[in-house]
């Protein structure tokens, strides 16, 4: 009986070496042979995208794909990719759920089993970082109109393009309007405080921030970092901060910790000339509804605000028929992933012109790389206030930037600078809380 | 640094810790009577936080809700205990972990799915105020919570020892077997137990909502801090793991200020580790002991 | 009883072998999404297993094993920087992990029951938060390994899709069941389940529980500092927020291992090749239905654990097997009966 | 009788809080022999146990086993001696067979398992067990529980058993047979201390008796003489009058 069960098991571990060894050889031959077949019906040209449609990040992701689908709806209705004949852009979702992991594995299955001819995507710098690495291994162009991390585009990837200003830009922006601020209070601000979350984002940030600033000649007085998760209390940071007093605070904050934040200062009445953010907690929806006057003439960076269609007026017509169709405005999000979708329409049309996805895909990703690069659209073309995209070595879009934006006494940012997009003078300094309350 | 930074990170982490104290002090409750950690209890706590955002949406102050969202999350409590709690009470404790893991995830999920992953703020009258004591100011709301947590606390402990009930859970913690020899039900203890731990759990959710802002996560720190709390105070001991919560809160919110406000928890994790080894019964093992 | 019987490492080895055949076929049809469904849950079988040695065999349950597959991700991708071949890049993690639960031991085999779980809890917290504030590993940015040039493929094990991946997982968990099989048959087998079943009864016996914990703790770490370096390989990014979660990684360790049955050699495996499919499918198809909410996901991993939990805590692979033998009795019944008749 | 000594508890004392289990208790028993330790409740009968085998250190005094002294050795050191002791609340590893059980405390004797196994079977006879090795150890009744307390001992090779109350619980006839199976555990060499509440589960085995009272050691002497001693009389009545009655 023993021995006949260890016959048994022997005769398994053979098998089990002969199949391990025969698929090992069969994969190990294959490597690299994974050519994708022809598509089946012509006339479509597919593109991946890839956002944390569900979990934490899940009406984020809602923001972004709108703005998707709108411009993949403009493209179409205007006659699709008119180098191609007319093919229509057909849309193939991922779902990060905001994580590193499953972000690699969708942009693994669009390449491979949806044949895209480009992924787009996605959001959260951690995410855009394994996505965009599989394209490079796959050899597809990736197209990032949304992530800031400036590590993104110093990796020498070939096929990684990224539309938006990334952190550093931002930041070397803000250190222009720091400056020019001060010009209009005779050199009121000289002592900076900075306050962060201390995931990658927050992190990365406030190194630029200090090192940037103190280039400029500032004086950074104070550095505090907090765990966004488990923060419950700001009481002893805000008290450490108006021991400090410095005369701007920057602030690189997530929703529920902006709120609180804010709900602090207010609270233990500390008093700064100026409060600068770096958008993302602080032009979040849940915190513009919520904050109330505790977040009054608050400075953000941000990408986007509603009231650049005064000055715009491509944008506006876009931002009227966005309405009509989904029934609420085009805010940074959607409105950088519209952008987005527009730019890989511009370099399909160009590539389109070499060759066509359905006679050979991998040369067209490649055509499609090279259209990106040699990419160049005029700033009025776009719905962005930037001066337009042009991509540098890196895959970098140099001619992008941001704009400062500023809460208002009606609970609504209005864009203050660059001046050629302002609609409302920065209220600075802040008023004091005496006033404020009167 | 300069000591109103000092006085004002010591009243913070006092008022803090006083409301972990509650979230703690039902945790040690249920684990000294009935010997099952309650994975799922920094859970219970969020339910009565967003019995408190409920509120003030309805356009009622949150304030009011304290009442209600003990009462709630105490009928959630006993329905538990019903479903859940005592089919495992002799189970393998991987089976009890596992059990109580499952209604975290359940209340964590269910709540997001009802009210989404977004964050809220809860307004009352008390927001926004605040009470000047020399130099030092302090947010009403906090104060307001830390009041209320003390006030909750003694109410629980006379609960614990002069009424019958009290004393029949006193008995169960020490003895179960004698305390059912003695004609106690112990079943109908139990149940009033664990609607009670997590009923005082839901009311401080419903007192942190006051003061930082709500979201479907928020348990799991809480519940960290609870088993700290917990472990200091001497494991079953309610009397030890409100202090040990008040030590917590201390400690954090001093790291905070002078060491990093990221590696404050690290610290009291150490802390904990530190304790498990080297005072094995708690920091204060003797003092209230299984009250 | 609990002893791993041969048909236990035949069925464990024809798992392997399914995985393996379905790998190909994923491969054949082009099916990336399966064939990495294949490759997480035999990373999740290999901690599983690993973990299983201490809370199945040795009693000590750890919901902080974060703490070895996080170290043994960030070994295996800090070799993969310094241009180490990843074979020496996954040997190096196995290290790690087994001098992680060497350096742990002296603090964590001094707790029991519920204050050892709470301690490895804490720990993985710890090292979480520790390495979010520590530069020289990348800090909260995390670490991604670069592109592998043309040639390079092999040295850094860098594969287009997970079919290769797959194959590599499922040689080392093939390595581990034989060898955890083999141990656990003998004298190290009996003398485990003696400590779990009863410490001080154990001690009369001639058994030293330290140094047997000690064993266990230090094969649990080697092994689930391999499962990291599965990571590592595949996805070539790591964070401190994901190889140290409490969620996706330490309880889904602990969860194919309950699932499947700790008291059950097999159980991590079967474990694992249910849930971790079982939550893919269920992610992909709800994102189609109900793309806003991942809760739901959430909601469902909770009610299957907690109706394991109350209907089945012996795990699956029990429940199946107390099936298969009232089956069988019914069986022989009937052939008997038959057999009387003719 | 009369080889030389194999055990020597020295004056060893053991405080738990504010009470005294032990108050020097000097106890020496030979090779071979079969002494019996007695006493009321709280004596400190298992306390002395628990010294012997290491799982509760002395404050004070010394234990040698063979010459050696084996004060403050861990229990699995001292087991691995040749001291093999049962529970007075019997420890069997529930979740494992009885051969499953036995096969572990033979491994510490065996390299490997088939040997320990062939072992294990052969005390499964000895104690009669045999038939049930099979069957998971949480399914035995008290008795049953106890021969397997017995039989992991047993299996250990020991050359000195020390035995924590193995004939409480069980029914006259049940003791008989053991009694029996100790006689022939004794007469291959080992030495047996066993610890009873009363006396009458060890009179006509044990040949000499310790009666221990409040941590000290009261009387010693053969069984006869200790049953007419009016201090040990006088020791039960003080404890608990119904006690008596069972002497």
């Amino acid at each position: 009986m023993v021995l006949h069960m260890q016959r048994k098991v022997l005769v398994a571990v053979a098998i089990m070496v002969v199949a391990v060894v025969a698929v090992g050889i069969a994969l190990f031959l294959g490597v690299g042979g994974v050519e994708e077949r022809v598509m089946g019906q012509p006339k479509v040209i597919k593109v991946g995208v890839i956002l944390p449609l569900t979990g934490r990040l899940a009406e984020t992701g809602e923001d972004l794909k709108r703005g998707i689908e709108f411009a993949v709806y403009q493209i179409n209705s205007m006659g699709g990719v008119k180098n191609c004949g007319g093919a229509k852009i057909v849309v193939v979702w991922g779902d990060s759920q905001a994580r590193p992991e499953r972000g690699a594995a969708e942009a693994e299955r669009l390449i491979v089993e949806e044949h895209v001819v480009a992924l787009v995507g996605a959001y959260q710098s951690a995410v855009t970082k394994t996505a965009s690495e599989v394209a490079e291994r796959y050899r597809v162009p990736f197209l990032n109109p949304d992530s800031t991390s400036p590590t993104l585009t110093e990796r020498g990837y070939k096929w990684f393009f990224r539309i938006t200003p990334h952190d550093g830009m931002f930041v070397k922006q803000q250190v222009e309007f720091v400056n020019w601020l001060n010009k209009r209070c005779g050199g009121c601000i000289k002592r900076i405080a900075i306050i962060h979350e201390d995931s990658e984002w927050g992190t990365n940030v406030a190194r630029l921030w200090e090192k940037e600033f103190s280039a400029a000649g500032y004086e950074i007085v104070d550095v505090i970092s907090y765990h966004a998760p488990t923060v419950t209390s700001f009481d002893a940071e805000v008290e450490r901060l108006k021991r400090s007093k410095p005369d701007l605070l920057l602030v690189a904050s997530y929703v529920h910790d902006a709120l609180l934040l804010m709900k602090t200062i207010k609270a233990k009445k500390l008093y700064v000339k100026a409060i600068l953010a770096q958008d993302a907690g602080f032009v979040s929806p849940a915190y513009v509804s919520q904050v109330g006057d505790a977040g009054w003439f608050v400075f953000s960076r941000e990408v986007f605000n509603w009231d650049l269609v005064q000055k715009m007026p491509r944008l506006k017509e876009v931002e009227e028929e966005y309405r009509r169709m989904y029934g609420v405005s085009l805010n940074g999000n959607s409105a950088r992933d519209y952008t987005g979708m527009w730019v890989l329409y511009y370099a399909l049309e160009e590539a389109c012109k070499i060759v066509k996805p359905w006679e050979d895909l991998q040369k067209f990703r490649e055509a499609l790389r090279d259209a990106l690069a040699n990419l160049y659209i005029p700033g009025d073309k776009l719905i962005m206030p930037w001066k337009g995209v042009k991509f540098d070595e890196k895959g970098q879009n140099i001619l992008g930037q941001g704009i400062i934006v500023q809460m208002m006494e009606d609970g609504k940012y209005y864009t203050v600078y660059p001046p050629e997009y302002a609609t409302r003078e920065p209220v600075f300094p802040m008023p004091s809380w005496e006033e404020r309350s009167r | 640094m300069d000591l109103t930074v000092l006085a004002s990170a010591i009243v913070d982490g006092l008022l803090m810790g006083l409301v972990y104290g509650l979230v703690a002090l039902g945790l040690a409750l249920i684990w000294g009577v009935m010997n099952i950690i309650n994975f799922a209890h920094g859970d219970y706590m969020v339910l009565g936080a967003y019995i408190a955002v409920l509120f003030s949406l309805l356009g009622v102050d949150a304030v009011y809700a304290l009442p209600f969202a003990f009462a709630v999350v105490y009928l959630a409590g006993v329905a538990t205990y019903k479903l859940v709690i005592r089919r495992i009470l002799d189970a393998p404790f991987v089976s009890q972990i596992a059990a109580t893991f499952a209604l975290l995830l359940l209340i964590r999920y269910g709540v997001e799915l009802v009210a989404g992953p977004r964050t809220w703020i809860v307004e009352s009258v008390l927001s926004g105020s605040v009470v000047r004591v020399g130099p030092l100011s302090i947010v009403c709301s906090k104060l307001f919570a830390g009041i209320v947590s003390i006030a909750v606390f003694v109410v629980v402990y006379l609960f614990l020892t002069r009424t019958y009930t009290g004393l029949a859970v006193r008995a169960i913690a020490q003895n179960r077997s004698a305390a059912m020899l003695q004609g106690i039900d112990v079943d109908r203890v139990n149940s009033i137990v664990f609607g009670l731990g997590v009923g005082v759990a839901g009311l401080a959710g419903a007192l942190v909502a006051l003061v930082q802002p709500v979201f479907p996560e928020l348990g799991g720190f809480y519940c960290l801090v609870a088993f700290v709390s917990v472990v200091l105070g001497g494991f079953t001991s309610v009397v030890g793991s409100f202090l040990g919560a008040i030590i917590i809160g201390l400690s954090e919110s001093l790291s905070a200020v002078y060491i990093s406000p990221t590696l404050k928890n690290a610290i009291a994790f150490t802390v904990f580790i530190l304790v498990l080894l080297f005072r094995p019964t708690g920091l204060f093992g003797r003092f209230g002991r299984r009250v | 009883m609990s002893f791993p019987t041969q048909r236990e490492l035949v069925t464990a080895l024809a798992v392997l072998i399914f995985a393996i055949a379905a790998d190909g076929v994923a491969y054949v049809f082009d099916k990336p999404f399966l064939a990495n469904s294949i490759y997480l849950a035999l990373m999740y079988a290999l901690a599983g297993l690993a973990w299983n040695i201490l809370a199945g065999f040795t009693g000590l349950v750890s919901f902080g094993h974060a703490v070895f597959f996080g170290l043994g991700a960030y070994a295996t991708m800090i070799a993969m920087l310094h241009k180490i071949p990843a074979v020496l890049g996954i040997l190096l993690a196995g290290g790690v992990g087994f001098l992680a639960a060497v350096l742990l031991a002296p603090i964590w085999l001094r707790l029991k029951s519920h204050w050892f779980t709470l301690a490895t809890i804490a720990t993985a917290e710890i090292l979480k938060l520790s390495f979010i504030v520590w530069p020289a590993v990348g800090g909260a940015s995390g670490l991604q390994a670069p592109i592998a040039e043309p040639g390079e493929e092999l040295y850094y094990l860098y594969f287009r899709g997970a079919y290769l991946y797959v194959f590599i997982a499922a040689v080392l968990v093939a390595i581990e069941v034989v060898v955890l099989w083999s141990i656990l048959r003998g004298p190290i087998g009996y003398k485990l389940q003696a400590i779990r079943e009863d410490e001080d009864a154990a001690m009369a016996l001639a058994i030293d529980p330290l140094k047997y914990k000690f064993f266990a703790l230090a094969i649990s770490g080697f092994f689930t500092g391999l499962a990291g370096s599965l990571y590592t390989i595949r996805y070539r990014f790591i964070d401190p927020f994901t190889v140290f979660d409490l969620i996706s990684v330490s309880t889904y360790i602990a969860l194919v291992g309950i699932v499947g049955g700790i008291y059950t050699f097999l159980g991590p495996i079967i474990g694992s090749f249910i849930v971790v499919p079982a939550a893919e499918y269920v992610r992909s198809t709800l994102m189609s239905i109900a793309s806003r909410y991942a809760a739901l996901h959430g909601v469902v991993l909770g009610a299957v654990l907690l109706i394991v939990s109350l209907m089945a805590p012996e795990g699956v692979v029990e429940r199946v097997r107390a099936k298969m033998v009232v089956w069988s009795k019914v069986v022989k019944v009937v052939r008997e009966w038959v057999v009387e008749r003719s | 009788m009369g080889g030389r000594e194999i055990l020597v508890v020295e004056n060893v004392w053991k405080r738990f809080g504010g009470i005294v289990a032990l108050a020097g208790v000097s106890i020496e028993v030979r090779e071979g022999e079969r002494l019996a330790i007695i006493g009321p409740n709280g004596s400190g009968k298992t306390t002395l146990f628990n010294v012997i085998t290491g799982y509760v250190k002395p404050d004070r005094g010394r234990v040698s086993f063979d010459g050696q002294d084996i004060t403050g050795k861990k229990p699995h050191q001292i087991a691995r001696l040749g001291i093999a002791r049962t529970f007075q609340i019997v420890k069997p590893f529930a979740n494992l067979t009885v051969e499953e059980n036995v096969v572990v405390a033979a491994l510490s004797r065996n390299r490997s398992v088939e040997e320990a196994r062939r072992h294990a079977l052969h005390v499964l006879e000895l104690v009669g067990l045999y038939d049930k090795r099979n069957v998971r150890a949480a399914m035995l009744n008290l008795a049953e529980k106890k021969r397997l307390e017995l039989a992991k001992a047993l299996a250990l090779n020991p050359r000195l058993l020390l035995l924590d109350e193995v004939a409480a619980g069980l029914r006259p006839s049940e003791i008989k047979e053991l009694k029996k199976l100790l006689y022939k555990i004794n007469s291959e060499g080992v030495t047996i201390v066993m610890v009873e509440h009363v006396l009458r589960a060890v009179s006509g085995f044990a040949e000499r008796v310790v009666v221990l009272h409040h941590g000290s050691k009261l009387a010693e002497g053969r069984p006869e003489d200790i049953a007419k001693d009016p201090r040990v009389v006088d020791a039960y009545l003080g404890s608990l009058a119904s006690q008596l009655l069972e002497v």
